[in-house]
């Protein structure tokens, strides 16, 4: 089997890196790649050894996997497609219910990779996790480049200058992440999560949890959040509005698949803090957490800059595409069988992640 | 006059270097030389014995030392040939012995000798405990030896039958004490003592057989004491009074150290599992005290710590760092494996590990540590558990079988330090936990490795 | 009673000597760390043998012709023996793994 | 005695935070200044309580003390100054001789704060320390601006990343600074520096210490640099090209007081560096310690980007206010005894800083 | 019979609750329990002999009962009225009088009583100790309560006198036992053996008079047992050796403590700066040991850690944090001073500290540490030094006056953890390490705080 | 030395009594902290006034018209009671500052 890596255009990151070639060639024919491809990652074409150069047509039209991060495959596109293939991407299926039968209508065979499952055995292969791992990371780094205040305490003959209060608003991959890096910069940390099950995590990583009472519990959701009640809400609306008044940097990470994103800050909010805080929002693609976020912008609201980046991976373009590039390492060793890939296997990581099937 | 003070102060140089013998041998550092003055006052003492006026008879030497030599040759052999891990049952069988030997200087006198009443006491005392300390001691051998189960020698109700036994024993005392009684009696009497010290350790748990042991050892303290007192010698009398003295603190001490009490061990036996935790399908996982395991670690090569969501829970990551840098300083090599989705996020284990200053080159990744683990002395792991499942290599219906998880089990030892036996967050059993290299040594592992700290710190 | 306290009152040195003895047997031993729990065990256990010379007295004043007590007590001899030799050597080979490591 | 307080154009900092003015007012009769003083540090004219806001021109003319950051008084506008007029800014005469000349020759009363003794005493009015170690901090966050990797190290299902390595050349204040935001960050860091002193420091930070044998140390240069010898250059420069060429960020702070920056990274070693990596070089203003360095630019050299940025402490602009505010809080109670400052006195601190005096 | 029993078995229980108040006695937490079971064995000891019915004579109850409530009263009110200061004198006064004690009864003894060579030699014995215990004592409580010099009471050449004396003394010991002596005879050896006493601790330092008046304890134990053979009683008889035995163990440990041997204590005398490092100007500096500061520690309200650039270079921060943690899970409220330029750099404490994971709300800037530190029990200073100089405070010659410092001086008690008697980075002398309040603590800050925490961890 | 041997076998007893009290004394106080030094001396002296029991059998078998010896008696009784009673009250309030606390 020949597999294929197009070129993203809307991000620096790359879905393969040099060191993939030869773990695929284990178990694959060949490896093309589009020109170019490693460019935002600092990985030049010499750099992949053993792979051909390939144009997106030919690899359109050539190769028995298809591998892009993005879905910017074109419809004319589609129809150049080899019969057999098999496309793989992130569709994320759950914010368009249309695109897998779109897809379908077409008979095409795609995985979206948005869909693996969370559980322990996939986790080598989830894309969102990696991602979301750097995105949380970045969160801070980015608040501080805004940031007019020092992170970490400081008391010094010119004046003892106070940590600074970093609250962070879901404790998923992201926002673990996001409190690991502002500890240990030195902030104070709190924050908040609907899960229950978070509370334990955040304390494990030193930082305050924030409760508000009477959340939803969600075991069943296979770890995606769940909507929460009105009078929650509003509870813990108020609670939210307290402690990111009295934080320098706010890192708001909730999404509800398939939904637009909860809004935790409000405008007052925003107004409230102090000039010169930073907002960092993650949710920014499904509309944000913060009521005055602009995806892919920085605002800048009376004095607080409101970060609205869903893609802040982007950051850190070379760490992502390795980690990018090796969840589709493993995802690919874990589907492909004997050389082929069986549509019909019953194996969960596959049959979840599969949103058309060839008929 | 002037050569029996010689053997006087003979004597009271012995009793001396006894107590001065049990001090240091009560310190790590002295404890050597503390038994080497202990068998010098025994050999002091023992040679008093040999050449005290004060004893008339024909002397007969040659059975002293006919006796003497096949008794040294016997002990020497024994202790230089036996297996470094049978010394416990060894020192169980030594003291079987050293309870015959009271228990037949009692017959003879018994049955040779008339006695006062107080004399019968004490010599119907020194029979007793030196019956029950000989049969006791033997069945503790047999049972550490694992030549003998639990199961094969205890009876229903088995504690009633000995409280009723023991009523039995009390009462021929009694009445053997108050008259002239015939030898048969005295034989019955015997046997009586022989099965009641069987049927005294048979109940108590394999576990708990090293603090049987010790009582067991304190009892034939107290029969040399009894012994002294017949043939009005201080030596004896001294050494025996204070091995039946440490002894019993010994015994209590243990318990302590097992988190029971004395009570509980004789009594509340029966407890085939003896500090041992049960797993589903009746599996036993077996525990270990920070004293075993720190010993294993302290003496060992190479230490592997594998981290899991537990070592974040229980913000265990300094101590953890103090454990490794004092092994270190013992010349043990300490790692650290670091599976891939340890803890809740990725890199957790990173952040813990880089808070407490571990030096990067100390941690394996996945590959590495698998690579390195079969050449590991210890394995210790801190509140992980899916992450060194077995179930991921060799139970094709687990749900995360063909995750690559840390072969810990090519290790030589495994120690697994979590509060329970609950899964972690896949929700599955782990079977590592029942595997045959794996001890468990529950609690919170902060306060695990910072007991295991202060006994590393002690050796 | 009055037996008693007679017996009492004729042994009140011994009677201190006795329990001087126990108390210095608990305080020698009650700060002993876990790990000596068993070399110290063993070594008491060959202290204990010193039942040896109530053995070795059993024999001397025995007549040369009371072979009951000749034979069990060169039996005792034996068995006290195996307890002492054994019981120090062991305790000394147990203590031997002490002097591996210097801190 | 009136002070006023002038606002800088070329700086986000201000020389004057609200918290100043009431202790200001302890032992001054007035405090002035000019209007939007505090915005680029997110202050306000209406947080400075109790003060008159002045223009330029009046501040110039009417004040007793005049308080700026940079020297930007025009020669004109120096003629408007009030006779017994102190001004105090910093000029830094180390590296032109020829400014207190000029001011000596307009009669003027001037404190250069950069020539404050770097004494225990006189810490808390160094502003050069402030600055310093506000700079050290944002080097390393500015560096992570740009680079595409993570800093810590992880090891995660989807591939183990090594830590990032950071060297810093030149450990005083800035460079400790440096050390220790790096070493919070989870890098594993190395430092240089000439002075054998600063290796226990560098190592009471939990970093490495390069040696370079046969420094020429400088117990008596108080706290400054000497210049070192050709041979030490040579083998210094091989040493830190290794060094350089192996790490991910690399923070320069070398300088040589009223001397142009010594040279410590070639072009040659730039180029051997990891396409992704980043330099920062704090030396800028003065020549940079990096060949292709300019200062105020990021330059991109093959994938090398080369921060140069003297000025590093601007990224940070409330915080450093504050520390500049104190600093000079501190230097006033000090000079200022009984209301008048005495410009003959014998005191140490006072009398090194006078770069003019009215004669 | 049965109540002369009666009145042995009280002996033996005194004689067994003097060991056991005695063992007692030497762990804080269970020393007060201690005094109060020897307390009690004594008050057994003296019912017992008030109705021991094996001594015949009149009674004279009357005479005992006299003297019985003076000396209680007397006893009770001046322990009740003395100030917590002047403590150490009073046990000096009490244990003189116990000697006088002493030497009157062998007096007596010696006078009234015809004796054989041995009961001589033991009366003689308690005379001459009592009686060096008497006057030794009180010369040693004037010392100690200031109210004589040293200068005052040595001669030159003192050492050889005293020894001359000493083989006076112990010559008309030897000619008294042998012969049957006059009374007159007696009285000059009295006097004698009280001038002795005297002589002997004149040489000695006032700041050994502990040590000292340990070593006459010891004496006057020795004196009542010897008292105890000569009225064969077994109780006077174990406690007085009980004391004679742990009063002499105790001097060593003393002298040990002072890092001093017995021998340079009695004979090297004179130096008035025991245990003492010197400082530059003939200053000298007060020492402490881990168990003393520990101690401090432990029991203290409120503690204040004052870090320093020493702390950085022994990295000891996380061995701070762990004691830190010990003391507040004992109840002791602990705060940090962070000096402003405390370190090398902006900021230095803060980076060490938040790597130790000390909570923000711990550490006190300047302003409020001095604000808390006159209500503070123990300053503890890691390795810092400029910062905490009180130079920059009262002595404007110095190159840092007009620095603010922290005021640790304000706080009850300092304890400066450093390697050396070295200065700062400012490369000045510093006079906190000689005040009064000050003591030093040398060695690497990192091993100093952790034999601070394992003490601390013991209590 | 025949006499001094005689008197050793005599009193055997009394012999090891002797020697194991010492023993216990050394063993008992051999790890006090350096704090305690002061209060254990004290406690320790207080102890050492058991010779007070000397001067109340004095008394006790003197005759009832032996001034010399009751005098004596009385005020050695009077000393012996001071340093108990003063001896065990000042250890006492020595000790007040150690019962602070408890694990
Ligand atoms: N790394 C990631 O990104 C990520 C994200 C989400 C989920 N996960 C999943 O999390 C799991 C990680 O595996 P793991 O082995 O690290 O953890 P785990 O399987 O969850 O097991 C943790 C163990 O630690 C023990 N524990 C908890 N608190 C403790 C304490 N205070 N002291 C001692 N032990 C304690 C628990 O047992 P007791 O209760 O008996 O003490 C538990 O069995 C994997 O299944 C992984 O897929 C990982
Ligand atoms: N904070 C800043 O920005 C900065 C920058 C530059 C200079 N300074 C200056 O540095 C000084 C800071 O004062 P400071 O009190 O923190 O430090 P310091 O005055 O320099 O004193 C540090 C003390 O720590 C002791 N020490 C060193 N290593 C030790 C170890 N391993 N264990 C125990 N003790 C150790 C040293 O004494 P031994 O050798 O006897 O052990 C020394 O006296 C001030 O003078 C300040 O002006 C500060
Ligand atoms: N089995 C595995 O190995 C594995 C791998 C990846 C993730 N997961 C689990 O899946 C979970 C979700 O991960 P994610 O980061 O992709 O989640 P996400 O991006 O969907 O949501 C981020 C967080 O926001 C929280 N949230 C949602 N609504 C909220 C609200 N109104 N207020 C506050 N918080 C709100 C969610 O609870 C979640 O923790 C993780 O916590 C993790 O435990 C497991
Ligand atoms: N007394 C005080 O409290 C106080 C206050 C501030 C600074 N200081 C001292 O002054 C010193 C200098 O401070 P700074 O940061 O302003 O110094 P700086 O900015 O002048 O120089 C920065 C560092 O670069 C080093 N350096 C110079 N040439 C070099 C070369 N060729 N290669 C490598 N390194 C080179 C210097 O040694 C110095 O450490 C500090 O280290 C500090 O100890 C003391």
């Amino acid at each position: 089997m020949i597999i294929a890596y197009l070129k993203e255009n809307n991000s620096d990151i790359s879905p393969i890196v040099p060191s993939n070639v030869t773990k695929l060639l284990k178990f694959l024919d060949e490896v093309w790649i589009e020109s170019g491809i490693g460019d935002g990652s600092y990985f030049r074409d010499s750099d992949y050894e053993s792979v051909t150069i390939k144009s997106r047509k030919d690899i359109l039209s050539g190769a028995d996997i298809i591998v892009q991060i993005s879905p910017d495959i074109t419809d004319q596109e589609y129809n150049s497609v080899k019969d057999s293939a098999i496309i793989i991407g992130q569709y994320a299926p759950f914010n368009d219910a249309k695109i897998g039968e779109g897809l379908q209508a077409k008979n095409l065979n795609v995985f979206s990779l948005d869909m693996i499952p969370r559980t322990s055995l996939a986790q080598s292969m989830d894309v969102l996790s990696s991602m979301a791992s750097i995105a949380g990371y970045q969160s801070i780094l980015s608040a501080l480049q805004y940031m007019p205040r020092y992170m970490p305490m400081m008391i010094t003959a010119a004046g003892s200058i106070k940590p600074s209060k970093v609250l962070v608003i879901g404790a998923g991959v992201a926002g673990l992440q996001a409190i690991a890096t502002a500890r240990r910069l030195g902030a104070m940390v709190e924050a908040f999560d609907t899960r229950a099950a978070v509370k334990e995590e955040v304390q494990s990583l030193g930082a305050k949890f924030v409760e508000v009472e009477g959340a939803t519990d969600d075991k069943d959701a296979g770890g995606y959040a769940v909507e929460q009640t009105e009078e929650y809400k509003m509870r813990q609306a108020q609670l939210i509005q307290e402690k990111a008044i009295a934080s320098d940097i706010v890192v708001t990470t909730a999404q509800l698949r398939g939904r637009p994103a909860p809004k935790l800050i409000t405008k007052e909010t925003v107004e409230a803090m102090k000039s010169g805080s930073v907002i960092v929002d993650l949710a920014a693609s499904t509309g944000g957490n913060c009521a005055i976020c602009e995806d892919n912008k920085v605002v800048d609201h009376n004095g607080v800059k409101i970060i609205g980046d869903s893609n802040l991976a982007n950051r850190m373009p070379q760490d992502a595409s390795t980690l990018y590039g090796n969840n589709i390492h493993n995802f690919l060793k874990h589907i492909v069988r004997d050389g082929t890939i069986d549509m019909n296997s019953e194996d969960e990581i596959l049959s979840k992640s599969i949103i058309s099937k060839k008929s | 006059m002037i050569f029996t003070t010689i053997v006087d102060i003979a004597y009271l140089i012995g009793a001396i270097l006894f107590v001065w013998g049990l001090r240091l041998l009560s310190s790590p550092d002295s404890a050597r030389k503390g038994n080497t003055l202990a068998a010098i006052g025994m050999a002091i003492g023992i040679a008093g014995s040999l050449c005290d006026n004060r004893i008339d008879g024909e002397g007969n030497y040659v059975w002293i030392a006919g006796g003497i030599v096949l008794g040294a040759t016997i002990g020497w052999l024994v202790a230089k040939k036996i297996k470094m891990t049978d010394m416990p049952q060894m020192v169980s069988v030594f003291n079987g012995l050293g309870g015959a030997c009271a228990a037949i200087l009692s017959i003879v006198e018994l049955s040779t000798v008339s006695l006062d009443t107080g004399g019968k006491v004490i010599s119907l005392f020194a029979l007793l405990i030196g019956c029950v300390a000989f049969t006791g001691s033997m069945l503790a051998y047999l049972k550490l030896d694992g030549k003998i189960w639990d199961s094969q020698v205890t009876w229903p109700k088995h504690n009633i039958i000995n409280q009723f036994l023991l009523i039995i024993v009390l009462g021929m005392f009694t009445y053997l004490a108050m008259t002239n009684a015939s030898n048969t009696l005295l034989i019955a009497f015997l046997v009586l003592c022989l099965f009641y010290g069987w049927s005294f350790v048979a109940p108590i748990g394999g576990a708990d057989m090293p603090v049987v042991i010790s009582l067991l050892n304190s009892f034939t303290g107290l029969s040399a004491a009894a012994a002294g007192l017949i043939y009005d010698n201080n030596l004896m009398l001294v050494g025996g009074i204070l091995v039946g003295a440490s002894g019993t603190i010994l015994t209590v001490l243990m318990c302590q150290a097992m988190n029971r009490s004395l009570f509980n061990v004789l009594i509340g036996g029966f407890s085939a599992a003896g500090g041992a935790a049960q797993g589903a399908d009746d599996q036993v996982a077996k525990t270990t005290s920070a004293v075993d395991a720190s010993i294993l670690l302290y003496y060992s090569q190479s230490v592997m710590f594998v981290p899991g969501y537990g070592l974040a829970v229980a913000q265990a990551q300094k101590a953890l760092k103090e454990l490794d840098d004092t092994l270190e300083a013992n010349g043990v090599d300490v790692k650290y494996a670091i599976h891939p989705v340890a803890g809740r996020m990725p890199g957790h284990m990173n952040v813990l590990l880089a808070e407490a200053d571990v030096p990067y080159p100390k941690l394996l990744d996945l590959d590495d540590a698998n690579a390195a683990l079969p050449s590991t002395d210890v394995v210790v792991i801190v509140g992980a558990n899916d992450v060194v499942n077995p179930a991921a290599v060799d139970d094709p219906t687990s749900s995360i079988y063909g995750m690559p998880v840390l072969n810990v089990w090519d290790a030589k030892h495994v120690i697994v330090l979590k509060r329970s036996m609950s899964p972690g967050y896949a929700g599955i059993q782990n079977q590592l936990f029942f595997h045959e290299k794996t001890k468990m040594f529950f609690g919170d592992a902060k306060d695990s490795i910072q007991s295991l700290l202060s006994e590393v710190k002690n050796l | 009673m009055t037996q008693f306290m007679q017996f009492i009152s004729d042994n009140l040195l011994l009677i201190y000597l006795l329990i001087f003895t126990v108390i210095l047997g608990f305080e020698v031993i009650s700060k002993v760390p876990t790990v000596l729990h068993t070399p110290l065990m063993s070594g008491a256990n060959a202290i204990s043998g010193v039942i040896i010379i109530g053995a070795i007295i059993l024999i001397r004043r025995s007549a040369s012709d009371d072979y009951f007590s000749l034979i069990l007590g060169a039996i005792a001899i034996a068995l006290g023996m195996i307890n002492v030799v054994g019981g120090f050597a062991v305790t000394d080979r147990m203590l031997e793994m002490f002097k591996k490591k210097k801190k």
